[in-house]
């Protein structure tokens, strides 16, 4: 098979007077977008999903931080809190619905469980020992047991924040 | 027969219409109470006296007895001590926050209150590493004191 | 020639303007509702949040599911979104601002609104998803349940104005609105509850029911194809609260400010009240809403639509 | 309508999935259901997903390590679990604690009924789909309480409260007024609820008749708490098998007619009531002394087993331990509700539509940690 | 009724029970399970909820501990069965108690006991491939990490 050239939209508009300046522009207003507009999946595992729920309700209110549009079906979040125990049993699933989210997607592993097992980590049989370990990136990792909901937000910021300060405006 | 019907069932729809109505009238009432929200990065509540932050040290009292190792359920907290001149001298404590569940009994158990929790609460990484920490080093927690982000 | 296309372009700028505010206003209505304060931290009181979700949706992977039936799969988010914008065609906004004034007006909006649910059912079928395929199958029979009883109680206010032309009913109310009848006022209600249905709203939400059905028709749906079904619903939401107006508030008539104003802000009232009903009640089953439609709604419309007659030859 | 007509009018059954990840499956449950059209034909539950093997670390920690877990056990009920597990302990070990303690503990155990069972409202109000805000209205109540707590014990969802003999902390200064404050306030907003969800038609021809649980096969399959209750069995605990002080404190046990979901819902919401009254009660009649203990690192009782139940949130939780002698339990049962009142579930059902089978899983309030351990 | 007056009325009918010392539980041999606890059921003991049923791996023997409680009447009493090693099967009380089914489910997979004639004995809280049955004392599993006792 022939390998073809493929050159990024970015390096095309480069080309062209001007672009640059249009290019960083527009890749501000992305990074502003998806920074602003985190959608966290309906998703709890255990204990912190409490939390998380607290911190989506009146009190804390995640929605300030255009992240309070929790969306049950994969295809629509941009965000999964991973908010408790990953057990053996629940592995595939959560692999399954990271790969069902569209890119650009990005983890937070919420409790000291979805870190490393936590608490579970010794004498279990049955608790994955983080999210690490299945091979899932996580972007921020919040500990806790569990974190509190400021802290969750916290850590929604740090996202955000390395969402602006990404490289690539691709991913 | 009809006619009883009809009525019951135009009573059923004003009693019905009529808690729709208080409902609507509730939330209305929410409304109308000034929200409740703490606005997080700007307004920041104190924590209690007997928050369970993050576990610290306090080096200078520790006697190195072990209590806190060993009521831990997690082992997350590791010492390691050298003699020096007859004395014990703690030459390594080390905390895996990743593994710590927060519960406070190292703090409780601890005879000369060296170890302690603190109130940090904000404490987000981007990598694994940082969770584990050398209790020993005086600026270990500098990075969460004074977070940067608003 | 020049002119329409002028319209039509101030038309779509105006639905995407609209889209955008009220998916705003929504979510602050009900952070209000639920004593928090929404969207807070892209402009004032958030007011770019609808516009970072669009610039995020927009840059979205586009995941089409490897079993979906390619052609309705595709082409069931234009279905959700063209017939509302099309109904605008016949929405008066001040008395010469409308972009065309059928003489079929009403009829005109009807039909094309009722077009929504074939996209909808696209949505579902084409998604080869069977959450998808429930949701569809509500989506469909609920609208036809809501069709009839919502038709019965516009007639109403059709045999008041004797016309179907959109300006005619708006001028047939200059003196009175049509709320003010008490015959009008069971009409307004019947439409209401049958409106909410229409566009599928809680508590007649069945086929999205989140807490059911995940995310119902458009669970498989990502990025500006999810969009796209957001933005048909608000303007749905839109074009059925204008109607709203425009029979029973007296559209665009009101003293003092120039009639697009009044309109607007009759519109954007009868929004405010839908959402608030939105954040308010739980969703009705699927069998409720049924036998609601056709056992109580239906019936009401009848005899109210008799009774219409009968005043006005008397 | 002849037969071959029915016959071909019949559609295909199809399986469905629900969860484990489904916005109303309480956290990770899994249902196969076997549907034609709406009406379920069948349903198989699959739990298992949240299994943290809870007895099996029981084995490896000694009797006070094991008291942060029993947070994570019901973890929105964590005072409940806590005072559980340490009161089975004490009964291993013969321990008398003190009345101060005894009444710290019902307080705190009323307390947390409370904000469970709001969450147990607020989800349940969630699933019948009415938009976040019945949840929302019920964790801003709760969060008051979680701030009580956050005072007494200094932590918001883990409370580690309990202590072995004990409590951990005496109750800070100027928390009784708290307390006091919460409890007028509480009692206005659940009679805000009443009007906003119990007697909402909506809410009420979603709920009512659906998912009868009769009484007797509620005993037979071992349910209890309120959902018990709701069928109609006056069982509660607190007053059969009174423990702590309850039998000093006056206090109703709401019972429910139908045993369908609604009547779950207000049995639930009527215990709130008298929990603000139990609370109250026991605020008043505080006797002085020092509940605290010195936190015990090693208890070691002699070899024996005890079984010990307490009426949770959500049922009978019941300590099954058996000690060899040494530091560390021989084998620790957790008997927990929600496993039980799971069960009933597929029974309840069939027949019904989509819609119901979320309605009648929230209002049994079952909670993945505590059925899975 | 008290625990002795219950272990008298069935010691009357099936002479084969005898009483635990230190813990005061109803000892019965495996085979007369079903009469034993048919009897209970619907003797006027009406022992109407199992409330939990759990294994104790002793090594030598599996004990099999039966909780059941009558709510109409106010009492309980815990059966037990010792199961010796390599023998772990007995007859399952689903047909007399629904609640039997998940409990004895639960068993079987943390302990391996069969239950015969159980309606669907299927693995309940570990994954349904799982090998071994994990509350066993012999059973080890590779990705254990034991924590350090001190």
């Amino acid at each position: 098979m022939a390998v073809t050239e493929r050159i990024p939209a970015s390096k095309l508009i480069q080309r062209i007077p001007g672009g640059g300046v249009f290019l960083t522009t527009s890749e501000n207003i992305f990074k502003w977008g998806k920074a602003s507009s985190l959608w966290p999946m309906t998703f709890g595992l255990a204990c912190c999903a409490i939390e998380m729920i607290a911190t989506g309700a009146s009190r804390f209110d995640i929605d300030r931080f255009g992240a309070g549009v929790f969306r049950a079906s994969p295809r629509q979040c941009d965000v999964m809190i991973i908010a408790g125990t990953i057990c053996v049993k629940m592995n595939d699933c959560i692999q399954r619905l990271y790969a069902q989210m569209p890119e650009p997607k990005y983890v937070i592993a919420m409790g000291n469980c979805a870190i490393s097992g936590g608490i579970f980590y010794y004498d279990t049989y049955s608790v994955t020992k983080g999210t690490d370990s299945l091979g899932i990136p996580v972007d921020v990792f919040i500990p806790g047991c569990p974190p509190r909901p400021e802290n969750l937000l916290f850590g929604l910021m740090k996202l955000q924040e390395k969402i602006r300060n990404e490289k690539d405006a691709d991913k | 027969m009809v006619i009883i019907k009809i009525i019951k069932l135009s009573k059923d729809l004003v009693i019905g219409a009529w808690s729709l109505i208080k409902g609507l009238v509730i939330t209305l009432k929410n409304c109308f109470i000034p929200a409740i929200t703490l606005q997080y990065p700007a307004q920041k509540q104190p924590m209690t006296d007997r928050f369970r932050g993050l576990v610290d040290l306090h080096p200078e009292k520790c006697i190195i007895c072990y209590q806190c190792v060993k009521i831990c359920p997690v082992a997350c907290l590791a010492i390691a001590h050298k003699q020096e001149n007859n004395k014990k001298v703690i030459s390594e404590f080390k905390y895996n926050m990743e593994l710590c569940c927060f519960c406070g009994m190292c703090q409780q158990v601890c005879p000369t209150s060296a170890i302690y929790m603190n109130k940090i609460y904000e404490i987000s990484v981007y990598d694994r590493d940082k969770t584990h920490i050398n209790l020993l080093n005086p600026g270990k927690y500098i990075e969460w004191l004074n977070t940067s982000i608003k | 020639m020049l002119m329409m296309l002028i319209a039509g372009i101030a038309v779509l700028a105006f639905i995407s303007a609209s889209a955008m505010f009220l998916i705003w206003w929504e979510r602050k209505v009900s952070a209000h509702i639920q004593s928090r304060f929404g969207p807070m931290r892209v402009g004032w009181h958030g007011v770019l949040q609808p516009i970072a979700d669009a610039v995020k949706l927009l840059l979205k992977e586009d995941i089409r599911p490897a079993e979906a039936d390619k052609l309705v799969w595709w082409l069931a988010p234009f279905f959700a979104v063209v017939p509302p914008v099309m109904a605008f065609a016949a929405i008066p906004f001040g008395k010469s601002l409308i972009p065309k004034d059928l003489n079929v007006g009403i009829l005109y909006i009807m039909a094309i609104s009722s077009v929504c649910v074939i996209g909808i059912f696209m949505a579902g079928w084409g998604s080869n998803n069977k959450y998808s395929l429930l949701g569809g199958m509500r989506s469909a029979a609920q609208i036809v349940s809501y069709e009839i009883p919502m038709i019965l109680s516009m007639i109403t206010v059709v045999m008041h104005a004797n016309s179907l032309s959109m300006q005619k009913i708006v001028e047939a109310q200059s003196r009175h609105w049509n709320i003010l009848h008490p015959n009008m006022l069971l009409a307004a209600l019947v439409y209401t509850i049958a409106a909410t249905a229409e566009v599928n709203r809680a508590p007649f939400d069945i086929p999205e029911a989140e807490s059911e059905l995940v995310a119902g028709f458009h669970t498989e749906y990502s990025g500006m194809k999810f969009a796209m079904f957001f933005i048909g619903e608000y303007t749905n939401l839109f074009i059925i609260a204008a109607i709203s107006t425009t029979l029973f508030f007296g559209g665009w008539h009101g003293p003092f400010l120039p009639p697009v104003v009044w309109f607007l802000s009759k519109t954007y009232l009868c929004i405010f009240i839908w959402m608030w009903v939105r954040w308010t009640f739980p969703r009705a089953r699927v069998d409720q809403l049924m036998a609601f439609a056709w056992k109580v709604l239906t019936p009401i419309a009848f005899v109210n639509l008799a009774i219409t007659g009968w005043l006005l030859l008397k | 309508m002849n037969t071959s007509q029915t016959k071909d009018i019949c559609t295909e059954e199809f399986l469905i999935n629900m969860g484990p990840q489904h916005p109303s499956t309480h956290g990770v449950l899994s249902l196969e259901l076997k549907l034609d059209g709406e009406m379920i034909r069948d349903c198989t539950a699959h739990i298992g997903y949240l299994h943290r093997s809870m007895e099996k670390l029981a084995e490896n920690r000694t009797y006070t390590q094991f008291i942060p877990y029993t947070d994570r056990l019901d973890y929105v009920a964590s005072m409940n679990n806590n005072m559980g597990y340490v009161m089975a302990v004490e009964k291993l070990l013969n321990l008398e604690i003190s009345d101060r303690a005894k009444y710290i503990r019902v307080i705190a155990a009323e307390l947390n009924r409370i904000a469970s069972h709001l969450i147990a409202i607020g989800t349940f109000a969630q699933d019948l789909g009415a938009f976040a805000t019945p949840l929302f209205y019920c964790f801003r109540e709760r969060e008051k309480i979680i701030d009580i707590f956050d005072q007494i014990c200094g932590n918001r969802l883990t409370y580690n409260y309990m202590r072995i003999g004990g409590v951990q902390f005496d109750l800070p200064k100027g928390i009784d007024e708290k307390i006091k404050k919460f409890i007028k306030y509480m009692r206005s907003k659940v009679d805000d609820y009443d009007w906003l969800l119990t007697y909402n038609t909506i809410f009420l021809a979603r709920s009512k008749h659906i998912g009868l649980l009769p009484k007797d096969l509620a005993i037979n399959y071992s349910v209890s708490g309120p959902n018990l209750r709701a069928s109609g069995v006056k069982w509660d605990l607190r007053k059969d098998e009174p423990y702590l002080v309850y039998e000093k404190l006056e206090f109703d046990i709401p019972v429910g007619e139908n045993g369908d979901s609604w009547d779950r819902y207000k049995v639930r919401l009527e215990e709130i009531r008298q929990s603000l009254k139990i609370v109250e009660q026991a605020l008043g009649a505080l006797p002085e002394g020092d509940p605290t203990v010195k936190i015990g690192r090693i208890h070691k009782p002699s070899p024996s087993e005890i079984y010990l139940r307490t009426e949770n949130p959500r049922g009978e939780l019941g300590f099954f331990i058996i000690s060899d002698g040494s530091a560390y339990p021989y084998r620790l049962k957790i008997r927990s509700p929600s496993f039980s009142n799971l069960a009933v579930l597929p029974e309840l059902v069939k027949g019904l539509k989509i819609a119901d089978i979320v309605c009648i899983l929230g209002s049994l309030d079952i909670l993945m940690g505590e059925t899975d351990r | 009724m008290r625990t002795n007056e219950i272990f008298m009325a069935i010691k009357t009918d099936f002479p084969e029970a005898r009483q635990e010392e230190e813990t005061g539980a109803v000892i019965i041999p495996k085979e007369s399970l079903l009469k034993i606890t048919q009897y209970l059921k619907n003797h006027r003991l009406a022992f109407d909820n199992l409330h939990c049923i759990t294994a104790i791996d002793r090594a030598e023997r599996v004990e099999l501990a039966y909780t059941l409680y009558s709510i109409s009447e106010h009492h309980g009493i815990t059966l037990k069965i010792y199961l010796t090693a390599g023998e772990e099967n007995v007859a399952s009380l689903a047909e007399l108690w629904k609640s039997a089914n998940w409990l004895e489910r639960e068993v079987y997979d943390l302990f391996g006991v069969i239950f015969l004639n159980h309606p669907d004995l299927r693995r309940i809280l570990n994954p349904y491939d799982w090998k071994g049955h994990p509350l066993r004392k012999s059973y080890s599993h590779p990705e254990v990490s034991i924590k350090p006792r001190l």
